[in-house]
């Protein structure tokens, strides 16, 4: 695709026939959870679309979020997509290496100043900068220096997005989300561990088609994949009101396909788009799969207590600790009585003077 | 059996010629706060404390005191008759007292003068109240501890006030002293009824009270009789046989110790062993549950009511009763310091049943029956005649719908009290007193 | 704990430190007022029969006698219906339960939430009308205190914020659960410092009201 | 995978949302012809139960149109038995499933053919032509 050559002209020189591109705006309007009504806007959008330049950091992470999607279960619309942008810099998936990468980056990042895309995947330790680094470069000082030209940041999975596992308690390294470092730039969280591969081309879409930064909610998440918590749509929901529940993963209940909130399920409590969107093809999510949701697209899901714990327990402590302020308790209840009785034994004697 | 309306008046007027007449001077304000503080903070103990700390502020209380019931004025429900106590609790002694000080205003001499009139005109003590309670707090015995308060700050009225200092330093009650008992049993001696006097090694003592010597005096030669006739070995003490004990009523809790301790000494001077108490309902109550607790130590004698003493003796065949061939019905008013507070409910009505008396109850009747509402010290304010009439016409309602013959009673306050306002209403049911009819219907 | 959410907060520090507050409170006002100097009767009862006498009167509390009944129906029933509909939906949600459980360390069958929230609503519609009774009503206004009102929102708080977090109303759903924990533990801090104690003290004062009157001969 | 089949597991699982859906087409319909404009559902959108796509399907049943669009792999164009209806599955090259409608419709516009595919075609032909 050549740099001048809109969307439209490059996928027509590609012999893809109106018929094709009205499918794959259907299927990237699905994608971007725009209802069906929006396929004309994305289809005028997307014709008249210029080709975004991307660079891509991965920082402290498991690589899971670019496995995840590499995975995206629509290949043609996402290559179709992939093949619209210009993904200039991505060190796993990039053929060069070494120096010719890193001067590929930089070039890209002055080609394209205050218009391409910074993708972020993984949190960025800042304890010690050294204990992440790329080409020599800690991540810190490449975050810095990559977002200082961008138009906006995706920071893909809830590492980006949170710290994530990185940052979970006691967390060592110090890891902190991009947020947390970058605060002059529009920063689109795409959490999940890892996010939903669909969810981040969804995000690359709405660039794409939109050119703009879609609608974000208060954990800066676009809120057309994370406006409704995993319970609200879920099948199961009726069993949770019904009040059936699985009590162990292998019971009746659990068989039967009953809501699974007392074996932990978070699902209350997260926001995404599993229940609808799925995963594998669509076939299904973890809840379908008969295990709970482990919330894994919410700040600090590690530190919330266990995967297997009910939503509704808390961290209350221990009986010891417990056992130990009702034993202060009756210690100045005592005490206090004491003093109340010789306060009673001074008004007798009063009393009798 | 009627008394005369002048006796009223009589009574009434001797209470009134008592010196002073106004709230007697002598301690300043803050004197008088203080004092009532030291005698709550002396009366709250663990008990106490529970129930302060129980009650929910839920207002059925209310409900059950017929002062509230009979006014509807919200000032007069029980539990805000104690909430002077609650302030001093909250502020002195709680457990959380730092936290409630702030939030809790200390009682004034303006409290306690306004609380005088919930506690003496609108509260004889009947408790009643504390039958209703849904969390078992003894509510009564918090209103009492209030009267004791105002007592110690000596605002209690004055009328009770001059009779309780004319007790505490004459021993004697609106001048019935020992020799008005004396004379007393003059005239019942010309009747026939022989009241041993400062007898050598009696074992049995009989107390009266200023009610029945001045209004009743047929109720001391009833019991006089039944006591004989049972063949007690009993006498009386010109200087120790008032049972009425007005420190007690008064909330001045020396003057009752002084009182109580001049029947307590008495009997144990005398080697007593059993001191019965006439027909009055405060004066069983001092004795019986409170002596031993005035005098700090455990009584070496057993005290019982006129009642117990009769039912004893029908038991062990010492007197025997004649039963009614006319079918005649009463019904009995339950004197509360005798029933609710002293634990004769059934007793009573069994002796007026072995007569063979039809006895008929009001309605409500026995543990939950209402006050007479001159209780306590109640019928000899003027303070409170307003209240303790509307009282009287509550139970006038209740003896009427029980279509009965005449009414019963076994405390010569509660039947003073019932004669003042048939007087007033011209009501016309016989108001009888159990000993006399007991003592009428004793077989030879 | 950088980052905290209010409902991380909520389940973890503040839940601490409420039922810390609540134990310690709790323990202080019983032992505080149970350990008072005691006043020993040195009367001679007429029956002593501690324990019948005092159980009895647990019992019998829990029911008006007769003669009252007429008088206070309203309070009668509409107490008895404001606690069991309480406790239905305190001690009978499925979520609750777990909550107990990871507590004390058993549990029990709960019901379905149909019925929760039924008996949420009657629990809340209840303690809004014995509210009003409390404003309205001339003896129970005038008795009040402080502490009377703000125990009734306490309580109430909790109510209506947990109905919100089970209909989804107001909020997001870890918003009201999170409101929902944080009345809780409000409720639990003021606990011991009001009213609410009643709990704890009401068996004991009919206990002792039972012996006081059985000494007596009176079955209070 | 025999063994994973013994497994009974039970996908009777009812949203609720299954009937909702079916009035919403009824009402499209109802819409539709009363002049106003077609109507497009979103499958995915739905929360829908393991198995309630299947009997969604099962209740429209297939009606007399069923048609194939090839274009970036295979779109399925079905008609379902009630007319006006219309199913539509995209696929792609490896037929997967990438997106999946209900639309409400006299005809899906996947099927006319496309202005700018003709002025293609009409460029192709005269190029025949004028060779």
């Amino acid at each position: 695709m050549r740099k001048d050559q809109n969307l439209g002209e490059y996928l027509r020189s590609q012999g893809v026939s109106r018929r094709g591109f009205l499918k794959f705006c259907s299927a990237t309007a699905s994608l971007m959870a725009l209802p069906p009504s929006a396929v004309a806007q994305v289809a005028e959008a997307l014709a008249a679309a210029r080709r975004p330049s991307v660079i891509w950091l991965s920082f402290q992470e498991c690589t899971g979020c670019t496995e995840s999607l590499t995975r995206s279960h629509s290949p043609t619309v996402e290559s179709l997509i992939f093949d619209a942008i210009s993904l200039d810099y991505h060190h796993t998936l990039q053929a060069a290496a070494g120096h010719g990468a890193e001067a590929a980056r930089e070039a890209a990042q002055e080609e394209n100043k205050g218009e391409y895309i910074l993708v972020v995947d993984g949190s960025i330790p800042v304890d010690n900068p050294a204990y992440s680094t790329i080409a020599g470069i800690s991540n810190l000082d490449m975050l810095k220096h990559s977002a200082k030209d961008c138009f906006a940041i995706v920071a893909v999975g809830t590492c980006a997005a949170y710290g994530g596992l990185p940052g979970a308690e006691p967390n060592p390294t110090g890891a902190v989300a991009v947020s947390d470092i970058i605060t002059d730039k529009p920063i689109i969280n795409v959490s999940g561990c890892p996010p939903i591969p669909v969810v981040i081309t969804g995000v690359l879409a709405h660039f794409l088609t939109f050119g703009t930064i879609p609608e974000l909610d208060a954990l800066g998440r676009p809120t057309a994949f994370f406006g409704q918590n995993i319970h609200d749509r879920c099948y199961r929901r009726p069993f949770y009101e019904r009040g059936e529940f699985a009590e162990t993963f292998d019971d009746e209940g659990a068989r039967k396909g009953w809501c699974l909130y007392k074996l932990g399920c978070k699902g209350p409590i997260t926001y995404n788009a599993c229940a609808t969107v799925k995963w594998n093809q669509g076939m299904g999510f973890p809840i379908q799969a008969g295990h709970g949701c482990i919330a894994c697209s919410e700040p600090r899901f590690w530190d919330k207590g266990g995967f297997y714990d009910a939503l509704s327990t808390g961290d209350w402590g221990s009986r010891e600790a417990l056992l130990g302020a009702a034993a202060v308790g009756a210690a100045l209840g005592a005490g206090s009585a004491i003093r109340a009785r010789a306060r009673k034994r001074k008004a007798m004697a009063e009393e009798e003077a | 059996m009627n008394v005369e309306s002048t006796s009223v008046h009589e009574l009434e007027a001797a209470i009134e010629n008592l010196e002073p007449t106004v709230e007697r001077l002598g301690l300043s304000d803050e004197e008088r706060v203080a004092r009532a503080k030291r005698a709550f903070l002396r009366k709250l103990d663990g008990r106490k404390a529970v129930d302060l700390d129980t009650c929910l502020h839920c207002g059925m209380c209310a409900e059950a005191c017929p002062f509230y019931e009979t006014t509807q004025d919200e000032r007069y429900a029980p539990v805000h008759k104690y909430r002077l106590l609650r302030r001093v609790y909250r502020r002195q002694l709680s457990p959380m007292r730092f936290l409630y000080r702030p939030f809790t205003p200390d009682i004034t001499i303006d409290d306690l003068r306004e609380w005088r009139h919930y506690v003496f005109d609108a509260c004889t003590g009947c408790a009643r109240c504390d039958m209703i309670c849904p969390m078992g707090v003894n509510i009564s015995s918090l209103i009492r501890i209030v009267r004791e308060g105002i007592g110690a700050a000596d605002l209690m009225p004055p009328r009770l006030q001059r009779m309780k200092d004319e007790q505490q330093q004459k021993n004697s009650i609106v001048g019935v002293d020992g020799q008005r008992l004396r004379q007393e049993i003059a005239k019942l001696n010309e009747q026939g009824v022989t009241v041993p006097i400062d007898k050598d090694g009696a074992d049995t003592m009989l107390l009266t009270t200023v009610t029945e010597l001045r209004m009743f005096p047929s109720q001391l030669g009833a019991c006089a009789s039944i006591l004989t006739k049972a063949g007690a070995n009993w006498t009386m003490y010109p200087d120790a046989f008032e049972a009425a004990n007005i420190g007690y009523v008064a909330g001045d809790t020396a003057a009752m110790r002084v009182a109580t301790k001049r029947i307590v000494d008495k009997a144990k001077e005398k080697g007593i062993k059993t001191v019965v108490v006439g027909e009055t309902g405060h004066g069983y109550q001092t004795l019986r549950w409170l002596g031993a607790n005035t005098v700090g130590e455990r009584l070496p004698f057993d005290v019982v009511s006129i009642i117990e003493f009769i039912q004893q003796a029908q038991a062990d065949g010492r007197i025997a009763l004649k039963k009614q061939d006319n079918g005649a019905s009463v019904t009995y008013l339950d004197p509360c310091r005798l029933s609710r507070k002293g634990g004769l409910i059934e007793q009573p009505r069994e002796i007026l049943k072995s007569m063979g008396f039809d006895v008929r109850e009001t309605e409500p009747t026995g543990r939950e029956n209402y006050c007479c509402g001159g209780g306590c010290g109640e019928y000899v304010l003027s303070t409170g005649s307003e209240l303790r009439h509307r009282v009287f016409e509550l139970k006038k309602n209740q003896f009427d719908d029980t279509e009965a013959d005449g009414v019963v009673t076994a405390c010569a306050s509660c039947r003073f009290n019932l004669h003042v306002g048939a007087d007033k209403t011209n009501w016309q049911m016989p108001i009888k007193s159990l000993v006399e009819t007991v003592a009428a219907n004793m077989a030879d | 704990m950088e980052n905290m959410t209010l409902l991380d907060f909520a389940r973890g520090p503040g839940l601490q430190w409420a039922l810390w507050i609540f134990c310690l409170g709790v323990l202080w006002r019983i032992v505080g007022a149970m350990y008072l100097l005691g006043t020993k009767d040195l009367s001679k009862f007429r029956r002593n029969h501690y324990i019948r006498d005092g159980l009895r009167a647990c019992l019998t509390r829990s029911t008006p006698a007769e003669a009252f009944e007429d008088k206070i129906r309203f309070q009668h029933i509409s107490g008895y219906a404001w606690h069991i509909a309480l406790f239905v939906s305190v001690l009978f949600f499925a979520p609750h339960i777990l909550f107990f459980e990871s507590i004390f360390g058993f549990s029990w069958p709960h019901l379905p939430n149909t019925i929760i929230l039924f008996s949420g609503a009657v629990a809340t519609a209840l303690l809004i009308a014995l509210l009003i009774r409390r404003v309205v009503h001339p003896v129970q206004r005038l008795i009040s205190t402080i502490d009377d009102y703000i125990s009734i929102v306490v309580v109430l708080l909790p109510l209506i914020t947990g109905l919100a977090a089970f209909a989804h109303i107001g909020g997001r759903y870890e918003t009201m659960l999170a409101l929902h924990l944080l009345a809780v533990e409000l409720m639990l801090i003021w606990y011991p410092f009001s009213k609410l104690m009643h709990a704890f003290m009401t068996f004991p004062s009919r206990y002792q009201s039972g012996t006081f009157f059985g000494h007596r001969g009176v079955k209070a | 995978m025999s063994s994973l089949d013994t497994i009974p597991v039970t996908t009777e699982v009812a949203t609720g949302n299954v009937a909702p859906l079916l009035h919403e087409i009824r009402h499209a319909l109802k819409r539709l012809t009363g002049g106003e404009e077609g109507t497009s559902i979103d499958l995915k959108s739905l929360p829908l139960a393991p198995g309630e796509e299947e009997r969604i399907e099962a209740t429209l049943g297939t009606g007399e149109v069923r048609a194939e669009v090839d274009a970036l792999g295979p779109t399925l164009i079905q008609e379902t038995s009630y007319p006006g209806v219309w199913l539509i599955t995209h696929k792609n090259v490896d037929d997967a499933v990438v997106a999946r409608f209900i639309e409400v419709t006299f005809i899906p516009e996947l099927l006319r053919s496309q202005p700018e595919d003709i002025d293609a075609g009409i460029d192709r032909l005269e190029n025949e032509l004028g060779s």
